[in-house]
């Protein structure tokens, strides 16, 4: 059994509206050091495979197919194998 | 001629343009259950409004898969006409027989309200019925409404003509600027190269009727009545 | 989780003696939590169901009053309206979204659960002080959760109502209308149905969500709900439309016997209310409950109020048909037990039972409380009140004010949010009229939804107050031109246990008696929500009223904007003044005081009679209710709406000018007609005792009041439609 | 100027429809190695801060006052400083 993660970010260029919505309430509650917020999707997979090679592969699988829309996002995936 | 209304789990605004198709305009229409994988026999698709599966991961991600479309994607590239309002749109998207996506409304609420449409190309299959560059009136009732596509798809819809609804104000002022993001801004419908397929944010069935307040979403369905029954489909 | 006391479950020693006494010996852990959520005020009603004996609930039109999930009225044709309203103020106060969103879904549920096709949302919101940020957040939460919820099951929220009042800072209101559309022979109700029929659960998984909210839901917030979180609920849309459309096509089949929704107290309450209905019994397997967590107790299981489940009593024999049609939809549907005919709720894990105890016990056993009552000290002292002593002010500032007070401005921030044209029969959509009014496709008829409640109105003079309500209701609906049907009601109040709010909540109660018989408009459905208190102190008494209406003939319908310069404008009504508990004393003044103005109830009956006599003559271009802010507001919005003007023309007659423009009494309405049909107007008025005061006409820009000549208020369009129209927006955004 | 990530996921117990909805998704499509899917985000954020614990400060104060809905959401902080 494989435990992955899927982060899933907006590709340059596409508006990021919350993240902007972000950027602006943070300055009125007064945290003026905060520059930059983007907003992005974290996905948390258990899953069954062979081996860490095979676990990744499903995960990119899935990301392309469903998860993602690579139109607008890009994906990283990162598996962790878990110690039963 | 025969209308299909496709119905996914979760869709809710089937009953809307079923019903101008059917007592509005008295022509045949069936709802067909997205399990199902033939669509002999019919001679527009049309992916209705609403919501489908929630809209969960993203409005038509999930829909996109389900058998029917296999269906609608051989019936489209067979040259058979397709309608995607609203989440029918989004739909269209994710299943790339439109390009671009929708992204989150700016406001990041939902949005519903009567919004101004300029006609861009009265030249297709859904809009012979109106005239160029004449200002409509339809609904908008969306959370993923603002439409993306990288320049160069932007280009080509340009040069293709594929853009055929703006948003615009009431005097058909669409502000006519070079920069891309308030030039995408404004797209509410597009359609493919060889124009079959049509995607739309604004929603024709809403304003069909007087008693809804106008009826310049009913021409675009006369539009397509017209061109097939005009050609003896 | 920490096994609780059963205080710590909301029962009393009393109530705990009592249930020992029941079961002739002390009650395991399962068995005092079913007690205990059953026995809560929500589900038991224990302070108000003696009050509530005392509504008028019968009509010749009732289908259905109280005591099914929902009420039903008969309007013709073979057809029936399902409604109901019901708050989600706790949860709401903890989770904005997910607990108006799931507020939402529960009412949906009931109107489904009558067999009826669901066919509007309206919802009435209470928020504190909007200048405050925490206000805010609650304000966007409950409207955005509203919006995702409703909007994504394809049902529109075609109207409502929002106040804001500091006295809801920490203890908003939410509360949703759910209305149906159902063929009278269609109508599902919640029985048991035959000894043997299987039990099936239909739906979401059950988890550890909600537990004990019911109980929850009838105590004070304090700090330490933070740590009752757990029992947030999230909803689930989706499965919701899922589950509509299954239930709908299981009936359409004939296949049910009985029709539960689980809701507060979830497998508890549905199933005891189920067979309670037969006097029958049940047993049930907890071990066969679908569940989303590992390794739930029975005690978890049968008090989980995880949302989007539905229980199915099928006809015999026609259970492998009923999952049949819930699996096409791709909902999980199993057999969790069995109608039993020995009376006793016998719960099962496996072969081991686990708990037994008398089915009538939780239903009808909950103890019943006539509550101490006493009348307040504040109530004699705001009615002695004197309005004459208040300092001048320049009421064209004051007018404007008005209009930018987010009680009266405009509320499109909220209701552009949602989707309330969706099924395209919303033809006088949100903030065009009084009410919403629906085609009814097919037919030539249309129907007119309406929710209020003026609760400083209510706080000032609990009886008066609630008259207020029910008449303003009525208005409304007679306005857009709609024979009001009958009405539903959501009873938000503090805690019972003080005499000055069971005063409250008695009076209010015979305020919804008295206008309902006099205006004949029964009540058929309502919910009950005590205990909206924090330590600082109890919310306004706020018993908000949803009401249906009728319009035979749907071109007779009207809004409220001015239609056409040269119109002549109408008062029907009185040039009254008393200015008690007005929104002018509230922003002018900062004074929530004076004595509420009376009100008539034949009067106002005679006055619906001639606002539907003059629709059916199309007498009117507009038709608009005076309420909050008066008779300037009332003309100010119909002007905006139109964007025309008015020119209006005002004596004082010694009376006090700011009573004049600014006095919320009952009763009136503002119309615009065609100058030549104003002698028809007249003749129906005096027939029915109505004074009919010509006070000027739509013009085609500015509004403009004099007073004895003088231009009292004199603002340009762009200046009034700003002021009402970008209030509330400016707030939030 | 550093570079923070933030993470927030539903906490124990509160339904995940989404996370539902893409395992039976991802079920029809034939993935039956995905035993479950949970939805979260992911939040990119560049700041300014003195040191990494100032940074790590901020990115926490944010997120419980912005960010993470704490009644039904738990959040997770990672500083990256960034090289210039
Ligand atoms: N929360 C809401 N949701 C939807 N519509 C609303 C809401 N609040 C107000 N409205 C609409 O705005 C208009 C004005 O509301 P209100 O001031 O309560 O009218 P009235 O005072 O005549 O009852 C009505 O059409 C009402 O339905
Ligand atoms: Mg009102």
């Amino acid at each position: 059994m494989f435990k992955g993660h899927v982060y899933i970010t907006l590709k340059e260029g596409v508006l990021d509206p919350q993240g902007k919505a972000a950027e602006n309430s943070l300055d009125t509650l007064g945290f003026s050091q905060i520059n930059q917020v983007k907003f992005g999707k974290f996905i948390e997979v258990e899953l069954e495979a062979e081996n860490k090679e095979e676990a990744v592969k499903q995960l990119k699988a899935i990301s392309e197919k469903l998860l993602a829309n690579l139109v607008i996002e890009n994906y990283r995936v990162e598996v962790v194998e878990v110690d039963k | 001629m025969k209308f299909a209304v496709v119905i996914f789990p979760g869709t809710s605004g089937e009953g809307d343009v079923y019903h101008v198709l059917k007592n509005v305009l008295g022509k045949s229409v069936d709802y067909v259950w997205h399990a199902e994988t033939d669509l002999n026999g019919y001679d527009v698709i049309i992916l209705p409004a609403g919501t489908s599966y929630g809209d969960y991961i993203r409005a038509g991600a999930i829909a996109r898969f389900s058998p029917i479309m296999e269906a609608v994607v051989a019936f489209a590239e067979s040259g058979g006409l397709v309608l995607g309002i609203g989440n029918g749109f989004q739909i269209l998207l994710e299943a790339n027989l439109l390009p671009g996506a929708l992204l989150k409304n700016k406001s990041l609420k939902f949005i519903c309200k009567d919004s101004n449409l300029r006609v861009e190309n009265i030249n297709t299959f859904f809009t012979n019925h109106f005239e160029a560059d004449e200002i409509l009136s339809m609904p908008i009732a969306h959370n993923f409404g603002s439409y993306f596509c990288d320049e160069k798809t932007l280009e080509e819809l340009t040069i293709n003509q594929q853009i055929v609804f703006s948003y615009s104000s009431l005097d058909g002022k669409v502000p006519q600027v070079a920069n891309y993001n308030v030039r995408l801004a404004n797209i509410a419908g597009i359609i493919n190269k060889e124009g079959n397929i049509l995607g739309m944010m604004p929603h024709p069935e809403r304003s069909s009727e007087e008693i809804l307040g106008g009826t310049d979403g009913l021409r675009l369905f006369t539009s397509i009545i017209n061109k097939l029954e005009g050609v003896g489909a | 989780m920490a096994e609780l006391t059963y205080k710590e479950m909301g029962l009393n020693d009393e109530e705990y003696a009592q249930i020992i006494e029941i079961l002739g010996r002390e009650p395991n852990y399962l068995e005092l939590g079913m007690f205990s959520v059953m026995w809560s005020e929500h589900c038991g009603y224990k302070s108000s169901r003696p009050l509530l004996k005392t509504l008028p609930t019968t009509g010749e039109d009732v289908i259905h009053g109280p005591g099914e999930n929902a009420g039903v009225v008969d309007i013709g044709d073979g057809q029936a309206l399902v409604f109901k309203i019901e708050s989600h103020n706790s949860p709401s106060a903890v989770e904005p979204y997910e607990g108006a969103a799931t507020g939402v879904g529960g009412i949906i549920r009931d109107i489904f659960t009558m067999g009826a096709r669901p066919i509007a949302v309206l919802n009435s919101l209470r928020l504190g002080d909007l200048t405050d940020e925490k206000v805010k957040q609650l304000f966007s939460g409950i409207v955005a959760g509203i919006s995702g919820y409703g909007n994504s099951l394809g049902i529109p929220t075609v109207g409502g109502e929002v106040y804001f009042n500091p006295i809801y800072n920490a203890n908003p209101l939410v509360n949703a209308m759910g209305v149906g559309l159902v063929n009278i022979d269609e109508i599902a109700l919640a029985v048991a149905g035959e000894v043997g029929s299987p039990l099936v659960l239909v739906g979401s998984k059950t988890g550890r969500d909600g537990i004990h909210g019911a109980t929850f839901s009838s105590e004070e917030l304090s700090d330490s709900t933070a740590d009752k979180r757990p029992t947030v609920q999230a909803g689930d849309p989706f499965m919701e439309k899922l589950l509509i459309e299954a239930c709908l096509e299981l009936i359409e089949n004939e296949l049910i016997a009985g029709m539960q929704d689980l809701g507060a107290a979830g497998l508890t309450s549905s199933i005891a209310e189920a067979a309670s209905k037969k006097g029958r019994g049940v047993a049930v397997d907890v071990s066969k409950v679908p569940q989303r967590e590992a390794g739930m107790s029975a005690y978890e299981i049968m008090l989980s109020e995880s949302q989007e489940r539905m229980l199915i009593v099928p006809q015999v024999g026609s259970e492998n048909k009923v999952i049949e049609i819930c699996n096409k939809w791709g909902l999980e549907a199993v057999i969790i037990g069995e109608v039993t005919d020995d009376g006793l709720f016998n719960i099962y894990e496996g072969e081991k039972l686990v708990g037994t105890l008398p089915v009538l016990a939780l239903t009808d056993d909950c103890p019943v409380y006539v509550r101490v009552s006493e009348e307040p000290a504040y109530y004699a002292e705001h009615k002695a009140f004197d309005a004459n002593a208040l300092q001048t002010k320049d009421l064209n500032s004051a007018f404007l004010d008005l209009l930018s007070s987010p009680t009266i401005a405009s509320k499109e921030w909220v209701f552009s949010q949602y989707d309330y044209q969706v099924r395209t029969n919303t033809v006088v959509v949100p903030g065009a009229g009084d009410a919403a009014v629906l085609r009814v496709k097919g037919t030539p008829k249309g129907i007119a939804l309406t929710t209020d409640c003026n609760s400083r109105m209510v706080y000032l003079d609990p009886y008066r107050g609630t008259m207020m309500a029910v008449a303003e209701a009525a208005r409304n609906l007679a306005c857009v031109g709609a024979k009001p049907l009958a009405l539903t009601n959501c009873l938000n109040f503090g805690n019972p246990e003080k005499p000055n709010i069971y005063w409250q909540f008695e009076q209010a109660i015979n305020g919804i008696s008295s206008a309902s018989s006099a205006l004949n408009i029964p009540v058929v459905s309502g919910n009950v929500s005590l205990y909206n208190e924090t330590e600082s102190a109890a919310i306004y008494p706020t018993p908000t009223i949803g009401m249906v209406g009728i319009l035979e003939d749907i071109a007779c319908r009207q809004d409220m904007a001015f239609k056409q310069a040269g119109d002549i404008i109408v008062l029907l009504g009185d040039l009254a003044t008393s200015l008690g508990g007005s929104e002018y004393l509230f922003v002018c003044h900062g004074l929530e005081t004076g004595e509420v103005p009376e009100i008539d109830l034949e009067k106002e009956a005679n006055l619906i009679e001639l606002l539907l006599q003059g629709h059916k003559a199309k007498l009117f271009n507009s038709c608009h209710d005076i309420s909050e802010g008066g008779l300037a507001l009332a003309l100010a919005e119909s002007a905006i709406s139109g964007n025309l003007g008015f020119k209006v023309d005002l004596a004082a007659d010694g009376k006090a000018i700011d009573g004049l423009l600014f006095s919320e009494a009952p009763s009136r309405v503002v119309v615009s007609i065609n100058s030549a049909d104003i002698s028809l107007l007249q003749e129906s008025a005096i027939n029915l005792g109505i004074s009919v005061n010509i006070i000027g006409e739509v013009t085609s820009q500015d509004l403009i009041i004099n007073i004895d000549g003088k231009a009292i208020i004199s603002s340009d369009m762009e200046k009034a439609q700003q002021a009402w129209g970008e209030a509330i927006e400016c707030m939030m955004d």
